[in-house]
């Protein structure tokens, strides 16, 4: 079983030379630390930075100069700063080649739902809709089960969507899963996880084709 | 010769009153209005709609005014990190219109470049999408998004001339630029106001066509929500 | 009766302080020559501009600074230059105080005609639809007839349009016009023409309202 | 590692072929990618249509293209100055597609921000309006204009870095910009080409995100089309 760095490790295996890749909050975030560093890769933050770069040395922090979840980060060489409108052309003008994200359920048809729960919590949206609406490669970052052992692999999604039929690609502390026609394919699972225990996490149509392959992280 | 430049915040904000729309730059706490909005703290207006991507913390930023229940409508995409939002918004008190961030901040530029509404993927098949038009362009689904209506822009940037122009620092510049001229009348403050001819024509980031006044704003608190450090 | 500077220098008498104006080419381009100096305007020119100054001293021409009718031209102090998108965001979202341009028709609903004659010339309409679309005050700066002495003030114009119903005043070399509901008010007639030659030469509905003063340039 | 930069314009070209769509940046002459024109010039590539506000002059710009007959179509706003253009156009030779130069301009920007639609005034009641939805929003008629479509985008710009990232100089900014990303492959040729970091993240005109290829040009003429000068 994964934790979330262990998560965020095998997404970086999905990183490829010359992407701009925009990273969501939380797992997602933990994903630059893992890319190889012989390839070439840019990240965007919607708020307005492309070519983000580590958090800033102690002392060096600039109000001025954050990430989409608030933190002081710092730029690279290369990096460029820009309005909100034009981060979202970026995005909406399918630009960014990757993006990562969280969510609180994801569903068989490939919807996802990350922004609300009714009566509960309202967050917003912030730039998910935006991105899950746009992105071509979408790898969603999450628990396979809630605090509960409940699914969050689901026939369909029990919370507002953020987006329809969007996701691709899920990678969770047991599986990596492929969204595909008929349900979720079972492309590899985590280590010391049996198929058994993905069987019973997912309560969405689960596809085996196969020996599947435990992953390598 | 009619002049652009206010002496102070109070000067730049006459003719605000109860129950207008505003729009208020910044993301989280990151390049926010903060004498704009010392100000209508100070002048107490109610019932105002707000048009802000976040809505600041408890105790600063449009968390100010949340407290003083000056706001009736908040319109954002992001709304965490303030408990006192969030208990405004559960209890009904506080009206709240969520929008995707991409799209709240094409709504701005709509309303700054003269287009009355455009299509947009973001929200189809959403609650965001639900008495929209709906439309298919190029085998996708699209929804369609109206510009924003206000009467006040207050944006903060860094340098500013008393032309009106302005240039933004680093991710600062977010939502600030999209703004300016979204509004009937558009409120810059900088952190240095400098006399025509001494920024660089090429590096205006906002012309001054689209600010109506400017004021050189001080004591920037410039709060910093998430401070992250790495070990040298 | 006026010449072209004349024109001109009657419509500059209509900019007023703090106008951001744009002028288009031929006729209104001369306007910026008659502008009180104790007034501050600043003119843009659609190709990217704000803060346009006089053409440059020669040997001083920069083949990267020109104007709409692409001359080359100076910055003033507190000038900007920005995208094409950017400037007709200023025109179309009607930050633009003040717009003059040129015509070949005007007709007495505000029409206006002035980009194209039907297997003839096809110029193209550039930033003109734009403007005329978008502006609220707009003065059309022409000639009252053409060189066979037709009137170019209409009931209906006969070309292609370039806007409808947008023109709210028109200064000739034998009057200034305002267009009205019930079609063209005499508001002032040049030097030396009388209310009869101003009737001649127009072909729409003219309206008078007692006496015509003469224009003061 | 994939690189960006190119070693000359015909390695920034290569993939261009007969029958696609080319939106080329510049206002006049100003601006326009003479590299990339030259280099389209000697490939011959024929049946092309060109998105581009103006058509050039008889010898110079696109000029050069359409004594080839390279140019099947035109999309611009403004085609005087050009006898041969006229002479084409009007026997029918020449396809020419005229469009406000606004829309053309947001046209090129919907495609960049990945818009497929947007409403604008401009044009309304005339030619431009035939065949396209029209719609009353705040008491004023507009019309539905939709995103460019196009295979390459030839920029211009001033300096440039590794990384893609653009800055353009004075009015031969313009279209350029507003096309950078609003094609398949954008490829940008610039004055000066500098290695990463050495351009200021915050004077940026155009993020590199937005640029496939980049090359450092040669031998600019930069015509001028209408010297005008005033006595000292």
């Amino acid at each position: 079983m994964l934790d979330k760095n262990g998560i965020a490790k095998r997404i970086a295996q999905e990183v490829e030379d010359g992407y701009y890749v925009n990273l969501g909050i939380g797992i997602p975030t933990l994903v630059a630390n893992y890319v190889r560093d012989d390839i070439s890769v840019e990240f965007q933050s919607e708020n307005g930075i492309l070519g983000m770069g580590p958090f800033p040395i102690e002392g060096e922090e600039d109000a001025d100069l954050i990430n989409a979840g608030k933190q002081t980060i710092t730029a690279l060489p290369g990096a460029s700063y820009f309005d909100s409108a034009t981060s979202f052309a970026m995005i909406r003008g399918k630009h960014v080649d990757l993006t990562i994200l969280g969510a609180m359920e994801v569903a068989e048809n490939g919807d996802i739902a990350n922004w609300k729960i009714p009566g509960k919590m309202v967050k917003g949206m912030g730039g998910a809709m935006d991105l899950v609406a746009s992105a071509e490669n979408i790898i969603v970052a999450m628990m396979h089960t809630n605090r509960a052992g409940e699914s969050k692999i689901l026939k369909r999604c029990s919370l507002p969507l953020t987006g329809v039929g969007c996701v691709k690609k899920i990678v969770t502390n047991l599986a990596v899963l492929e969204v595909t026609e008929d349900g979720f394919l079972l492309l590899e699972r985590a280590p010391g996880v049996t198929v058994d225990d993905i069987k019973t996490a997912t309560e969405g149509n689960l596809i085996i084709k196969g020996e599947v392959k435990e992953m390598n992280v | 010769m009619i002049r652009k430049t206010k002496a102070n915040v109070t000067e730049a904000l006459v003719g605000v009153q109860d129950g207008m729309t505003f729009m208020l730059g910044g993301f989280g706490l990151c390049g926010i209005p903060e004498n704009a909005i010392s100000e209508l703290v100070r002048l107490g207006v109610k019932d105002i709609t707000c048009i802000s991507n976040n809505a600041g913390v408890d105790d600063f930023g449009l968390g100010l005014l949340l407290h003083q229940h000056q706001i009736k409508k908040m319109v954002s995409s992001y709304v965490g990190e303030n408990d006192e939002f969030e208990r405004q918004m559960l209890s009904g008190e506080l009206e709240v219109e969520l929008t995707p961030q991409g799209t709240l901040a094409e709504k701005c530029r709509a309303a700054q470049a003269g287009f009355p509404a455009f299509f947009t993927p973001a929200g189809y098949g959403t609650e965001v999408a639900e008495g929209k038009e709906v439309r298919e362009f190029n085998g996708k689904m699209h929804i369609l998004e109206e510009a924003f209506k206000a009467d006040f822009a207050f944006v903060k940037a860094w340098k500013g001339d008393a032309a009106g122009n302005l240039i933004f620092k680093g991710t600062a510049r977010n939502f600030n630029p999209c703004m300016c001229g979204a509004a009937t009348i558009t409120v810059a403050e900088v952190e240095e106001l400098v006399p025509e001819g001494e920024l660089d024509p090429n590096q205006i980031h906002i012309p001054g066509i689209f600010v109506q006044r400017i004021f050189q704003g001080k004591d920037y608190e410039k709060r910093i929500e998430q401070r992250t450090v790495r070990q040298k």
